[in-house]
């Protein structure tokens, strides 16, 4: 290590998933201005390396490279599932500490490939059951529509959510389909939603696609029920949907409207940047502060050390106090079912 | 210098950039805390930018007026390139000075530096492949990457479930991609021009939308990973002797491509596809097979693109639909026009500025895709045939004297 | 009326035309003949603005013209029916024609001067809904040359308007090139491999040589000038 | 029967949409047979102009009438500059240039439009502001055609009907078709080729820009790579339908929209592009030229 | 007598509403000069295109009879790269030479339907894609000598005077070994001088015995070189016979020559 910790962040900033992307870079930027600004870690100023990957596979791996050979020692991102996939063995050769906001693909830490990865958001395996339990249990609605957005998120997403209603009995796959994310209009597949008789409809994907189908349903006037993602708890999802997004349930991380650092993060964001944080911003300021305690507190940028912090000792960040478990995911960050109510997520009690 | 005239019209064009650029660029709003801002600032940096461009442009246009011998000079250039191309001992000199450079590459860069090399050959190889459909053949092909990708899933199904190692799925890999190549002529040879274009595109989308969605068979978005990488003689590699291995791999490959390429379009089936591409009612009346000759372009080109396929999935080690996306044929199209049409070293010149300049303009951060467009507008805007264009050899008989 | 004075102009870094200076008066049929390949059709191109002049000037009814646009020097009453006849392929042989009267809003006469042209060709009547590009190739010149007409010019270029045609037409067009000339007082410059009928009906003529003027003089001298039989009368 | 109706106008909705997009398409095609890759930005310029306009106006407080009205026209004049300025930098030096060069700058200026409103403005989604709001007698239908998709079909059909007028009968029109037929003889018969280019890219445009407008008031959201998809869609579209053509193109659009409404309906989203794609093959292989292009069988 | 080598039967045209050839019976026979006359519009490329494969007629039989056998080939139907490969090869009334390839390359490419070498021989250059290589060349060059074009052998087509580009497209189907040679149009655009020279040359061409059917407007050329002509009209046809009895046919004088015959 030289006079200066480096900070790599990778994940698209340019093309058609920056908005992904980029609100991780803003959440790094914060946190380490503020680290800088009081005084650095241990006395050493924390730079930041920002590469873009574009979510793709091929890219990533060069920025994964790229960022090694710069001599990163810890990276923030990526932000894809697939791209994350194809840049962890280069880190894993080089022992350098992954992590990431919004990766959740089981095979990352339950396939047990890759020990230096950790995120800070729940993977898919968590999330699926819990959407559609909620479906299920709590709003008592059997008739299930399964819709996606086929991507390396949303499918994944919507398979687990399938294979759930298959276990545990109780309810019905009416539908289950992927939509095109991108597309211009979703009134055929909200008029399939209808015929099928779904009471509800599950959704795997992010919150664009979300707030196009939720919109389509308000003017086709359908009633039934949507339960969506994490993708889609996010304020952003409420601004474009604007009324329609009235009655829409969301997992997501737990609550943490009363933490004040979730507060202070989105406040400092305002002030930095002039607009509300975008995507996966809390999880990204979160892995930040996680990744930079736990260099503080090991005093070294071994990945042993790091994980040694990591897995034992709670940081406390914006989606709560949070350690990992030994595969990586982090141990807090529960979920909670949100509805919008009067343009704002609450936590559905 | 500049005239007064001229002085007069940069203020107007960087006006109407004023002008146009400003609800863009100047206002922002927030629509849910109802704010304006409005970034005036940003208007008289327009202002400033487009009227220095404007001024730098009239003075290439100056210059190039004042000296006629200028265009003469590019001219000259391009025809010194390819007298040494011509003459045999300058171009053994300029292929082992080439050849020198490509081998001792990876000694003076860093790995990362390799891998995107190795990424360059890889388009390489693909603009190659291409070349012998758009720029030789003259039919253009908006889906290439479907043939790409065809390689690439090849490789990794046949990986993940039956073990196959690189070298076995090797040419499995372009003889598939060569199979659907021909899948895909069949019905599109009786289109012409963009209506060709389109199917093809619609081609490639389809191949991507089936990987996507037929989960069973391809796993879906979630992609397929832990792809073995290449091997030899069931060597051990790190990570690092792997880059180092793939990139000579590459060298490789990209020497055999240009060698089979040149010669085949040295060839009888060579002037064929040329033929084609300068009049197919002449060329059909000229005794040619128009549907066999288009087939074995379309199949020719996809063998590559299948093979390169297979090396990318062994090189990331993880594939999914989203790397076979349309921009990645356009981009792979690109390089093809902007090298110069049917031109092997164009090509090669195309491939590693456009796969590397992206790379290098990560010191732009933001700004890096913007410059990406921009500078790929210029250039064609400059070198509307291609960077090096015509560099085709013509047959030549010399009369021997008896 | 058209005056050519040291015009050079050419294709990339290749002079077509190195040096030409001519004259044509109003009222005159002025022919240009040479070898293939001399220069007469980018003379043509020069005087219309589609190729620059890189050097020299063009003057038509004392005004500059080879600094303007070609359709401003089209606007000045200028027609050409260039070589290769040009015809809209996917326009009908009548769109083809009102093409040609482009700039003219006198629907009534535009009319009137269809009706004329129709009785000039016969055939162009009978295939007046029919796709100007699946016209037979004489068809099309005689298309190419009515659309000319329908212009109305004050000065008509013509590039081997003869070309493609059968003799009985061949014989015709020259008719209708004197016609023109006679009724409607319209200069006319014409080019022509066919030499011997040309420098019939013109009065003077101009012989080309690889981009160069080497000879010029009335019809009747350069008609006797052995040489000029030699070379172009085929005699 | 019901659900056959309501895919139905699912289907004639998103073919509008497709349609207002490719006749735009279709006419720069026409002129000089280029595939303006840059045109589906256009379009979301369009979007993004009439969006930054009416949310500053309902700011300051307009009533939403004059909104609409200066949105519209703010989005159209906008669009039409773009298109204009476009033409001049990227497309007129490659007049002369071989075939593909022009393709391969329009992909270029696609790709710098995407980022300029990217970095101009943001990454994120916008709510697109409600323009044309619900009227009450729809009501009884509402649950098949709103107040949007009724907007936009009709408009689609208007335009086509007055393009085709235009194009047909107009002065200007007949210039577009010479000029698309032959250049230089256009340019004989004392057409400004430059003007007639520079018209079809404003006339284009201005369609892009009212497709952004009515697109996203339906769909409201905008951010700054809706105009990627939506081009290759309306290219396919103008291609099925005969690229050139002007009824071609919302023909073909038509077409397009129900055969993925009815695939979604009938058979599964998931491969409704496929369905697509598929139609659109099929179709060229029995009509090389699309549905009303003219098939044009050289004369040799 | 000798044997005809073309016989065409009938032949019927029909664009939409537009009957181009109606009934059209032709026959040429092996070592002829056979010309095709007609005022503008009366069929002839259109009857060129029929037999060629290019157009596929509404009716009537063509058929081709090598001088060597008695068996005669159908061409109702076949493509026009099969048509070449039976052996009948044309130049175009528009001329269509490939612009970008030199002159030489234009006449190897009329080589291609009597050579072999496909992908393998290309890639690997065996001894047997050499050697036809070699004598694609050759042939190719001793057809350019032939007819005098020797000379722009490395230029790029498009760079040819006219003249000398439809005496390329002549060279290039000539390249193919045709039975029968087809030619539109061939003094189109020549001047009176190099009409001549055009006269000697089908003449040369001629006495290597190659058949030949020829459509023109020149009737100075016509006449010069004519065993036989057909006269059309209207997509029929309209009279047959020696330059003299079409000279003198009052048919064709009102139909196409007009009065005086000069020539
Ligand atoms: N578009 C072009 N590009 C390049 N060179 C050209 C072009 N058109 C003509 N040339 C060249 O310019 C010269 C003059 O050609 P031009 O067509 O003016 O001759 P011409 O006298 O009209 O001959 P012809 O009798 O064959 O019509 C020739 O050498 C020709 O090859
Ligand atoms: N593809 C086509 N579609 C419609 N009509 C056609 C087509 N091709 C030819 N024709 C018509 O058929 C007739 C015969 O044309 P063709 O080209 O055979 O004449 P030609 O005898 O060669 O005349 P020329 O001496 O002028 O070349 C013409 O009237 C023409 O308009
Ligand atoms: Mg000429
Ligand atoms: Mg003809």
């Amino acid at each position: 290590a030289g006079d200066t910790i480096k900070f790599g962040v990778a994940g698209p900033h340019s093309g058609d998933l920056a908005s992904y992307g980029l609100p991780s870079v803003n959440a790094a930027k914060l946190v380490i201005d503020k680290v800088n600004a009081n005084g650095g870690i241990n006395g050493k100023m924390v730079e930041m390396l920002v590469e873009d990957d574009v979510c793709k596979p091929e890219i990533s791996t060069n920025t994964a490279t790229k960022l090694v050979s710069d001599g990163v020692e810890v990276v923030l991102g990526h932000i894809c599932s697939g791209a994350t996939i194809a840049a962890m063995p280069i880190y894993k050769e080089s022992g350098i500490l992954v992590m990431s906001p919004s990766a959740t693909s089981d095979e990352l830490t339950l396939s047990g490939d890759y020990p230096n990865f950790f995120r800070t958001i729940a993977p898919n395996a968590a999330q699926s059951p819990a959407m559609i339990d909620f479906a299920i249990n709590k709003l008592g609605l059997s008739k299930i529509a399964i819709i996606h957005d086929k991507g390396d998120y949303g499918k994944p997403l919507a398979e687990g959510a399938k294979k759930h209603v298959e276990q545990t009995g109780k309810g019905e796959v009416v539908l289950f389909e992927g939509i095109t994310p991108g597309a211009m209009d979703y009134s055929a597949i909200v008029q399939k939603i209808k015929q099928s008789g779904a009471e509800v409809v599950v959704f795997g994907g992010y919150h664009p696609e979300a707030s196009k189908i939720v919109t389509i349903m308000k003017k086709k006037r359908l009633k039934t029920k949507f339960v969506s993602d994490d993708g889609v708890k996010d304020d952003t999802f409420i601004k474009v949907a604007g009324d329609a997004a009235e009655g829409v349930y969301a997992a997501g991380p737990q609550d943490n409207s009363s933490n004040p650092m979730a507060a202070e993060a989105k406040a400092a964001h305002k002030a930095a940047f002039g607009s509300d944080p975008g995507a996966f911003f809390e999880g990204a300021y979160a892995a930040t502060v996680a990744m930079l305690n736990a260099i503080e507190k090991a005093d070294s940028t071994k990945l042993e050390d790091l994980k040694k912090v990591l897995q034992t000792e709670k940081v406390a960040t914006p989606v709560g106090d949070i350690n990992f478990d030994k595969n990586g995911d982090a141990i807090g960050v529960g979920f909670s079912m949100y509805v919008v109510e009067n343009g704002s997520y609450i936590v559905v009690k | 210098m500049v005239s007064l005239k001229e002085l007069k019209k940069g203020l107007l064009t960087s006006l109407w950039f004023v002008f146009l650029t400003f609800p863009i660029i100047v206002i922002k709003v927030d629509p849910i805390q109802r704010t304006v801002i409005w970034r005036w600032q940003n208007a008289l940096y327009m202002a400033l930018g487009t009227f220095g461009i404007y001024l730098l442009v009239k003075y290439y246009q100056h210059r190039k007026e004042n000296q006629p011998s200028r265009p003469k000079n590019t001219e000259q250039t391009e025809s010194f390139l390819h007298g040494i191309l011509q003459k045999p001992l300058q171009r053994k000199i300029l292929v082992g000075v080439v050849a020198t450079i490509a081998v001792l590459f990876p000694h003076f860069f860093s790995t990362y530096q390799t891998n995107v090399m190795t990424t360059a050959l890889m388009y390489v190889v693909l603009g190659l492949g291409l070349n012998i459909v758009v720029g030789l053949a003259g039919l253009l092909d908006l889906g290439f990457v479907a043939f790409y990708a065809v390689g690439a899933y090849t490789y990794a199904l046949l990986n993940l479930h039956f073990g196959l190692g690189f070298w076995t799925v090797l040419p499995i890999g372009g003889l598939i991609a060569a199979m659907f190549g021909v899948l895909l002529g069949f019905p599109v040879l009786r289109l012409r021009g963009d209506y060709l274009a389109i199917v093809t595109l619609g081609f490639g989308e389809i191949i991507r939308l089936i990987l996507e969605n037929w989960g069973k068979f391809s796993k879906g978005p979630s992609g397929i990973s832990n792809i073995s990488r290449p091997g030899f003689l069931g060597m051990e590699f790190s990570l690092e002797q792997s880059i180092l291995y793939t990139y000579y791999l590459m060298i490789l490959f990209v020497i055999i491509t240009i060698f089979v390429v040149n010669r085949l379009q040295d060839s009888r089936l060579g002037r064929a596809w040329i033929a084609l591409r300068e009049d197919e009612i002449a060329c059909q009346a000229m005794g040619i097979d128009k549907r066999k000759t288009k087939l074995v372009a379309f199949s020719l080109g996809a063998f590559w693109a299948g093979i390169v396929g297979v090396m990318f999935a062994a090189k990331t080690t993880f594939i999914n639909p989203a790397s076979f996306t349309f921009l990645e044929s356009a981009i792979i199209l690109s390089i093809v026009v902007l090298g110069g049409m049917g031109s092997i070293i164009g090509v090669v010149f195309g491939a590693l500025i456009l796969i590397l300049m992206p790379e290098y303009l990560r010191a732009l951060s933001e700004y890096r895709m913007l410059a990406f467009g921009g500078i790929l507008v210029c250039m064609m805007i400059f070198r509307p045939q291609g960077l090096i264009s015509n560099i085709r050899r013509t047959y030549r008989f010399e009369k021997k004297p008896q | 009326m058209l005056k050519l004075e040291n015009v050079q102009s050419g294709y990339g870094n290749k002079l077509a035309i190195k040096e030409v200076s001519l004259e044509i008066n109003e009222g005159e049929i002025i022919t240009l003949i040479g070898a293939n390949g001399a220069g007469k059709s980018t003379t043509l191109m020069t005087i219309c603005g589609v190729v620059a002049c890189r050097a020299g000037s063009v003057k038509f009814q004392e005004r500059e013209i080879h600094k303007m646009a070609p359709d401003e020097i089209v606007k000045l009453g200028i027609c050409q029916v260039p070589e290769g006849r040009h015809i809209f392929p996917q326009l009908t042989v009548k769109e083809n024609l009102d093409m040609g009267a482009f700039l003219r809003n006198d629907t009534e006469e535009i009319k009137k001067d269809r009706d004329y042209v129709y009785s000039l060709f016969p055939i162009l009547a009978e295939r007046r809904h029919q796709d100007g590009g699946n016209l037979s190739g004489g068809e099309q010149q005689m298309l190419a040359m009515s659309r000319a007409l329908m212009a109305r010019p004050k000065l008509l270029l013509l590039d081997e308007p003869s070309m493609g045609l059968a003799p009985l037409v061949i014989k015709q067009i020259f008719e209708i090139i004197k016609q023109i000339n006679k009724e409607s007082n319209t200069t006319i410059f014409l080019v022509e491999q066919n030499a011997n009928q040309a420098l019939h009906i013109a009065d003077r003529g101009y012989v080309m040589e690889t981009g160069r003027i080497t000879l010029s003089g009335p019809a009747q001298e350069l008609l006797a000038n052995t040489d000029i039989q030699k070379a172009y009368l085929g005699i | 029967m019901d659900y056959f109706i309501e895919l139905f106008f699912s289907g004639l909705t998103r073919g509008s949409i497709y349609a207002l997009i490719a006749l735009g398409y279709t006419m720069v095609y026409g002129i000089i047979g280029l595939i303006n890759f840059a045109h589906g930005e256009i379009y979301m310029i369009g979007a993004f102009t009439a969006f930054i306009v009416a949310t500053v106006l309902s700011i300051y407080g307009f009533p939403l009438f004059s909104i609409v009205i200066i949105a519209g026209l703010a989005a159209v004049v906008w669009s039409s500059s773009y298109g204009y300025t476009i033409e001049k930098i990227a497309y007129k030096p490659l007049r002369h240039a071989p075939r593909l060069s022009p393709l391969i700058s329009a992909i270029g200026m696609s790709i710098f439009l995407q980022n300029y409103v990217l970095l101009a403005q943001t990454s994120d989604f916008l709510p697109f502001p409600t323009l044309i709001p619900d009227w009450e007698f729809m009501e009884p239908i509402a649950h098949i055609v709103g107040t949007t998709d009724l907007a936009i079909l009709v408009t689609t059909v208007m335009v086509m009907v007055l393009l085709t007028v235009v194009i047909k009968f107009t002065k200007i029109g007949k210039a577009m078709r010479a000029t698309a037929q032959d250049r230089m003889m256009a340019t004989l018969v004392g057409i400004n080729v430059n003007n007639v280019i520079s018209a079809t890219f404003i006339v284009g445009s201005a369609l892009a820009a009212i497709g952004g407008l009515l697109i996203a008031s339906h769909i409201g959201q905008i951010n700054f790579y809706i105009g990627f998809i939506a081009g290759i869609k309306a290219f396919t579209a103008a291609v099925l339908g005969g690229i050139g053509s002007i009824p071609g193109a919302v023909l073909g659009s038509f077409v397009l929209g129900l055969t993925e409404s009815f695939a979604t309906g009938y058979v599964s989203s998931d491969y409704e592009d496929v369905f697509a794609f598929s139609l659109l093959v099929l179709i060229l292989i029995f009509k090389p030229s699309g549905l009303l292009g003219k098939a044009t069988n050289q004369k040799v | 007598m000798k044997q005809s080598i073309l016989q065409v039967t009938g032949l019927t045209m029909d664009f939409g509403g537009i009957r181009a050839l109606n009934s059209l019976d032709l026959d040429v026979k092996s070592g002829e000069i056979v010309a095709l006359i007609g005022p503008n519009g009366a069929g002839k490329t259109t009857f060129f295109n029929c037999i060629t494969g290019i157009y596929t007629p509404t009716a009537g039989d063509i058929f081709l009879t090598p001088p060597d056998s008695s068996k005669k080939i159908s061409l109702k139907g076949l493509k026009p790269n099969q048509v070449t490969e039976k052996g009948l090869a044309r130049t175009f009334q528009n001329i269509r030479l490939f612009a970008k390839m030199t002159v030489l390359e234009n006449v190897m490419i009329g080589r291609h339907c009597r050579t072999k070498a496909f992908v393998f021989g290309a890639i690997f250059r065996t001894a047997a894609t050499r050697k036809e290589e070699k004598s694609i060349i050759e042939t190719s060059y001793a057809i350019l000598e032939k007819l005098g074009l020797a000379e722009f052998a490395n230029e790029f087509a498009d760079n040819l005077p006219y003249g000398a580009q439809r005496r390329l497209e002549i060279a290039r189907a000539l390249a193919t070994e045709p039975l029968l040679l087809l030619l539109d149009e061939p003094a189109a655009g020549m001047n009176p001088q190099e009409t001549i020279a055009l006269d000697k040359l089908i003449k040369k061409i001629s006495l290597d015995g190659q058949a030949i059917l020829l459509i023109e407007h020149d009737m100075q050329l016509v006449m010069s070189l004519s065993d036989r002509i057909f006269v059309m009209d209207y997509g029929k046809k309209i009279a047959q016979g020696t330059p003299a009895e079409i000279r003198e046919n009052p048919v064709v004088i009102k139909a196409y020559l007009g009065e005086e015959v000069d020539a």
